[in-house]
């Protein structure tokens, strides 16, 4: 009795802490609702799923529980049951996944109209590159990073000597326009991820990764690490403002080209 | 391999050890005795002397791109082949012990081939992102 | 096609009686037997050992996490080390050795009715490469810089570098070394399980006669056969790049503004090469336990397990597909973008066989006679805690819900629950089950029934509540959730909160510990077959079972496991060596 | 199915093949693979384990070539060899393979003699193996000479990836560590073979079990398995 009763509870517990605690997900400043909309389906079907099969047990437990003179079915298979109980789940599963992979396929498709915005790792700190005016970013090479290059980027490539490079500082982005992220890590692995943004991705030293999405709203968003990068890993956090247009335009009025940034350490080195 | 096991090659042991069994139903080791004509072993290592020579030779003449490639992979499977058949006495087992070996690698299989496709395109962000190359 | 055949023809032999070793002193009986019994306890011994070790730093890793900034010395770098050595601890050197070398020791000879493993010498050797492996293990607490503090995936290029507790140090060496040992003793043992199994069974004792555990125990231990070489040679690249200076795993890197001298090489590979491994390893410690629960279940509910054929096909098939699934865990690291329509595809397909499994367990109480031992109660929390945690499951396997999760304590939720909570529970059960065959005497009950209360329904308050921080997207590995707006002042209060659980339901395991202890002298006698049980082990002529198992002659079967309530026959159970046809033996062909 | 019955009840006669034969030696009792004795089972799964661990091996140094943007130095003419006045591309390497595969021929009349009960041919045989082996061994230990002397590093070499000599040294040093253990154990059963401890059973150190001349052929596997190996890594490491 009193096990079965526990297992209700368990579920009624479950379903309840669900709907009345307060531990929910930020809410959404980009495109990726589709994700949150998934984990709702999701949320349903498994919800549905682990309360019929405790209720379920909890009812045998009560019903069947041991009595004196009770005797055991003796039933070893039954093959209807179990290849429609078969078909049921595969349903269930299939309701899961064709959202998902419809989804995936956004997320991996990068639409044409999306800027490029450069992400650099390094223990433990995050620092961007923008393509600049040509819109194009200039090739890297870890071996070319040193104290005044600090995000080896390759001097001899042209497409490089108009990148914004924002160092060890906020990045800013215009809202409603979709950007691509790429990005990079010159030691160690990290993960670029923004909790309202629901992207995230690796970066791998020694390749560029990527992952787009369309901010939606103006305001100022923690950067976490999601991939333990060594002792300072919690301690890596960065920060993403999305701005209007006029502010971001403002912004970016400021920063320094790779170009500038190099250009002292030239006139130093002919001296 | 069926055809193998019907050709009567070795293995005449089989079913002698089984009525053995039979009769005795106290416990009687079954050693199974794979004796093969020594001439066979001889033909298969010629042949293995064989394949190793063509494949040298497709490294000497300076064989390139995909003809290389297939010549050299013909040759291995055709070498392994002989191996694990022949020498390995493969060929004689019974089927049940020859899937339980030959399928699992299909797993090995798959993995090679994602990393195939997992390599290619490392190099290619590589590429994009990092120039040809130093 | 249900044959019917008549149950008592049996073949003849064909496989001659081993000889046995005959140990000649007391050195040679108890400390390096042969005896895969003597084994067997030798390898739960120092694995609950070892476990202990990682329950405590479980322990540590609460303390902070539920209290931030109360206790100095958990720095960070002492709390890398406790989260890698806890989860290496607890899923390779407790759950893994548990399962395969304990129970697996234990129970195979027994149910399939042999006389002991095939090599015995063979197996003992496998014993002490683990405790080896333990040792070395242990020793890099002791190594100047600590233990590695890596995480237990063991990621490079971190795992060899000086941001990393035991990266430059001796940690990830002694770590790397300790899992080489780790696998060459298994492979030893795993030879042993593997062909006992296969080639060593009684006569009449089909694989369709086996009992659930042995299939479980089978296939993971093929499983893990083939699925360590993987890891083996991540490890062996990633002490040759530590080493040596090789770049197999290291690409051009710049280490606290210094050029280090590697270049060119992939760390994407190892993360591919450790979940290849990775990945089978989970179910390697998923499907004993889901073997073990099988007949636990149908004991103490006195009714055949329902579905046995498909609980068989499930397990293979589960065995089969987890090693195409292993890249969801790496949705997000950056591989090639496309793979995550082909693994969602297979990781969601495993849920199918996985969901067959869980309805025959519930079907075969339907219409049962359930006895709610404590046996039993642990089956039925393990169902709970295993459904909850495969549900969860789900939302990571299909690739884009894992996106924002992955990396979250959900994904710590999700593990605890399915791994750490499920099968650890099947191991009580298990105990509480076995116990009176190893030792000759029952646990207590009082002592049981509290321990079962507080580790279920506390393990669940612990693991169920975190799903939700991770939702709000808290990161996993954090040891310090300061300065984060994601960290609500509730969620801080939440997280004290399961801090507390954590050592309520460790203190459980206290108790257990010394219910362990106390009873084997002080526990009521049990009999021979305290369950009322069918399969071979509780049929022994004595209890404990003596070297050789099975006295002067091994046992004849005659029907399948799970021969309980057969209308018509006098008991509620037949064992399987009983000959002669009750009513309609309906077992599988 | 009929078959499966009747093994089921314990009939004799000869075993049925094909797919039934599968069927029926997976669903009989005692043992799944028939006429195949422990050890030789035993055996036999450890090389397939082993073959993952070869397959995960080579994979590695696959993806670590393919990903690598520095061109790949060119193995007909790292392993080249100057002989009389003209470099022969591979020619160490070819005459290494065929030595090995000479050991598997010998090896393999050695289980053929075994099974025939000649010890003498048996045991002169395994010790001819055993020393085409050790001769493989010596060449390898050879080229390693040769290759570090040119400046072939695990980190690094005169050519381009550095990768090429990790994988080279850990690749052969891996197989060459497979092959020495496997000449020590053909010397091993050499002596047993010579000794008659096969003809008349007795029992062994190792396993506790006793010795029967199958042990020959198990030994073989392990030895025919170390040859397979080379075989893909002859294709793969040094042709492709
Ligand atoms: C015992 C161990 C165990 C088991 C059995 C599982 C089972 C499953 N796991 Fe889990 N998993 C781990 C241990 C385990 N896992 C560990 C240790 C990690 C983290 C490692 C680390 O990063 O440190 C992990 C991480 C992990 C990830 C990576 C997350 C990330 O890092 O981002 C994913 C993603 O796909 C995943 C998926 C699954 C799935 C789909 C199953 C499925 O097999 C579950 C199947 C079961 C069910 C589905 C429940 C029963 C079914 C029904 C009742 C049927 C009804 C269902 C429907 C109709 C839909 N797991
Ligand atoms: C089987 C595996 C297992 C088990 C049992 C546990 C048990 C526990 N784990 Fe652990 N854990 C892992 C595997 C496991 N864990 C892994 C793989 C990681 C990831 C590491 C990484 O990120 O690298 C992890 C990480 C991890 C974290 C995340 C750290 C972080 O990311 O910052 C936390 C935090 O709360 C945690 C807590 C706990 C707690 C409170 C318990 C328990 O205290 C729960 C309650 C206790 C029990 C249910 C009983 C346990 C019984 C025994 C331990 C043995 C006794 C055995 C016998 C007597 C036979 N664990
Ligand atoms: Cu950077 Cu974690
Ligand atoms: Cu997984």
């Amino acid at each position: 009795m009193a096990v079965a009763l526990v297992l209700v509870l368990i579920v009624v517990g479950s379903v309840l802490f669900h709907f009345l605690s307060p531990w929910w997900w930020t809410p959404i400043a980009s495109n990726w609702d589709y994700i949150d909309n998934t984990i709702i389906i999701t949320f349903w079907i498994t919800g549905v799923v682990f309360a019929a099969v405790v209720l379920f047990m909890a009812y045998c437990v009560f019903r069947f529980r041991h009595r004196e003179g009770n005797q055991a079915a003796y039933e070893p298979e039954n093959r209807r049951l179990e290849s429609w109980l078969t078909v049921v789940t595969a349903v269930g599963v299939t309701a899961l996944l064709v959202p998902g992979l419809f989804v995936w396929s956004r997320f991996v498709n990068v639409p044409s109209d999306a800027t490029e915005v450069e992400v650099v790792g390094q223990q433990w700190q995050w620092s961007f590159r923008l393509p600049g005016k040509d819109g194009k970013l200039g090739t890297s090479d870890t071996r070319d990073v040193n104290a005044e290059n600090p995000l080896g980027v390759i001097a001899a490539d042209a497409n490089g000597q108009d990148d914004v490079v924002v160092e060890a500082a906020d990045l800013h982005l215009p809202v409603g326009k979709p950007v691509k992220m790429l990005l990079r890590s010159i030691d160690v692995l990290h993960d670029f991820y923004v909790p309202e943004f629901r992207a995230k991705m690796d970066m791998i030293p020694g390749s560029v990764t990527y992952f787009w999405f369309t901010p939606t709203k103006t305001g100022t968003f923690q950067v976490l690490c999601a991939e333990l990068c060594g002792q300072g890993h919690p301690m890596m956090h960065g920060v993403v403002m999305v701005d209007t247009q006029e502010d971001y335009l403002a912004w970016l009025g400021q920063q320094q080209t790779f170009a500038q940034l190099s250009a002292p350490q030239q006139m130093g080195s002919a001296e | 391999m069926a055809e193998a096991t019907a050709n009567g090659l070795g293995q005449h042991t089989l079913d002698s050890a089984r009525t053995h069994d039979a009769t005795a139903t106290s416990v009687t080791p079954t050693e199974v005795h794979q004796e093969h004509p020594i001439k066979l072993y001889l033909v298969v290592w010629a042949w293995l002397f064989i394949l190793s020579t063509c494949s040298y030779l497709v490294d000497y003449f300076g064989l390139h791109g995909y003809l290389r490639w297939s010549l050299i992979l013909i040759f291995m499977i055709l070498k392994a082949g002989l191996i694990v058949a022949i020498f390995m006495h493969m060929a004689w087992e019974r089927l049940a012990l020859t899937y339980a070996i030959i399928l699992p690698p299909v797993l090995v299989l798959v993995f090679v081939t994602l990393m195939v496709f997992e390599a290619d395109y490392t190099l290619l962000t590589r590429m994009a992102f990092f120039g040809a190359g130093p | 096609m249900v044959d019917i055949t008549p149950a008592d023809a049996v073949p003849p032999a064909e496989v001659a009686e081993m000889e046995l070793y005959h140990p000649h002193s007391w050195w040679t009986k108890y400390v390096f037997s042969q005896d895969a019994k003597v084994i067997a306890i030798q390898y739960s011994a120092t694995a609950t050992a070892i476990g202990m070790v990682a329950l405590v730093l479980s322990w540590l890793m609460r303390l902070q996490l539920g209290f931030p900034g109360t206790f100095d010395f958990i720095t960070p770098e002492a709390y890398y080390q406790f989260i890698t050595m806890h989860g290496m601890i607890m899923v390779i050197y407790l759950l893994t050795a548990l399962f395969l070398g304990g129970f697996g020791n234990y129970l195979i000879p027994l149910m399939v009715g042999a006389r002991d493993m095939v090599f015995p010498y063979v197996n003992m050797l496998s014993y002490w490469i683990y405790l080896l492996a333990v040792l070395v293990l242990v020793s890099s607490f002791f190594a100047p810089g600590g233990p590695t503090g890596a995480g237990w995936t063991l990621y490079p290029p971190q795992a060899i570098m000086t941001g990393t507790p035991g990266g430059q140090d001796w940690g990830i060496i002694l770590m790397l070394v300790s899992l080489i040992l780790f696998i060459i003793g298994f492979t030893m043992g795993g030879l042993n399980y593997v062909v006992t199994v296969l080639q060593g069974r009684t006569r009449g004792m089909t694989l369709m006669r086996l009992p659930l555990t042995v299939w479980g125990i089978f296939t993971a231990t093929v499983m893990a056969l083939l699925a360590f070489p993987a890891l083996f040679v991540a490890c062996v690249m990633m002490l040759l790049d530590r080493a040596l200076g090789t770049s197999f795993f290291m690409p051009a890197i710049v280490e606290m503004g210094e050029q280090l001298q590697h270049g060119g090489g992939s760390p994407i590979l190892f993360q591919h090469l450790f979940w290849f491994f990775g990945h089978p390893e989970v179910y390697i410690v998923a499907l004993p336990a889901f073997g073990i629960v099988s007949d636990l279940i149908s004991t103490h509910a006195r009714k055949n397990i329902f579905g046995y054929r498909m609980m068989v096909w499930a397990i293979v098939g589960i065995g089969a597909l987890s090693f195409v699934v292993w890249a969801h865990h790496m949705y997000v690291s950056g591989m090639h973008p496309y793979f995550g329509f082909f693994f969602a595809t297979t990781t969601l397909i495993i849920a199918v066989p996985t969901a067959i499994k869980v309805y025959n367990w519930v079907l075969t109480l339907w219409r049962g006679d359930i006895h709610l031992t404590i046996p039993m109660l642990f089956a039925l929390a393990f169902i709970v805690t295993f459904v909850n945690g495969g549900l969860t499951g789900l939302f990571l396997g299909n690739v884009v819900v894992d996106v924002p999760l992955s990396d979250t304590m959900f994904v710590v939720a999700h593990f605890h629950m399915v791994m750490g909570v499920a099968p650890i529970i099947v191991i009580f059960g298990a105990i509480y089950h076995w116990y009176p065959k190893v030792t000759g005497r029952m646990l207590n009950e009082t002592l049981g029934r509290f321990h079962f209360w507080v580790t279920f329904l506390g393990a669940y308050l612990i693991f169920f509540p975190m799903h939700y921080l991770g939702l709000m997207g808290v990161p996993r590995r954090y040891n310090e959730l300061t300065d984060m707006t994601v960290m609500t002042e509730s969620a801080h209060h939440l997280n004290s909160f399961i801090s507390i659980m954590a050592f309520i339901v460790g203190f459980a395991q206290i108790v257990f510990l010394f219910n362990l202890i106390w009873s084997i002298r002080h526990g009521r006698e049990a009999g021979g077959n305290p369950w009322r049980a069918t399969t071979l082990e509780w049929q022994t002529a004595e209890t404990p079972p003596g070297h050789g198992n099975f006295g002067k002659d091994l046992p004849i079967v005659y029907r399948w496991a799970y021969d309980y309530s057969v209308p018509g026959a006098k008991e509620d159970f037949i064992p399987q060596n009983v000959p002669g046809s009750f009513g309609p033996s309906r077992e599988p062909a | 199915m009929a078959e499966t019955t009747l093994t089921h009840i314990g009939r004799t006669g000869p075993r049925p093949a094909g797919w039934q034969g599968i069927a029926a030696d997976w669903s009989s009792d005692q043992r799944a693979f028939k006429n195949v004795s422990w050890g030789k089972a035993m055996m036999w799964i450890f090389l397939l384990s082993d073959t993952f661990i070869f397959g995960c091996f080579l994979l590695s140094y696959m993806t670590d070539r393919i990903s690598t943007r520095v061109p790949w130095p060119n193995p007909s003419e790292v392993f080249a060899l100057r002989i009389g006045g003209s470099d022969i591309p591979l020619i160490l390497i070819a005459i290494m393979t065929f030595v090995l595969i000479s050991s598997s021929g010998t090896m393999a009349m050695a289980v053929n003699f075994g099974y025939r009960r000649d010890r003498r041919k048996t045991a002169v045989l395994l010790l001819l193996t055993a020393a085409l082996g050790a001769t493989f061994v010596g060449m390898q230990a050879f080229e390693w000479t040769k290759l570090i002397t040119e400046g072939v590093r695990p980190w690094g070499n005169p050519w381009g990836a550095a990768q090429f000599g990790a994988s080279f040294f850990m690749i052969t040093g891996f197989h060459g560590t497979h092959v020495s253990i496997g000449v020590i154990f053909l010397i091993i059963v050499a002596r047993k073979v010579w000794r008659g401890d096969y003809d008349v059973g007795r029992p062994g150190f190792f396993t506790s079990r006793r010795g029967r001349y199958e042990n020959v052929e198990i030994m073989g596997l392990y030895w025919h398995f170390v040859d397979l190996v080379w075989v893909f890594i002859f294709a793969f490491f040094y042709l492709w």
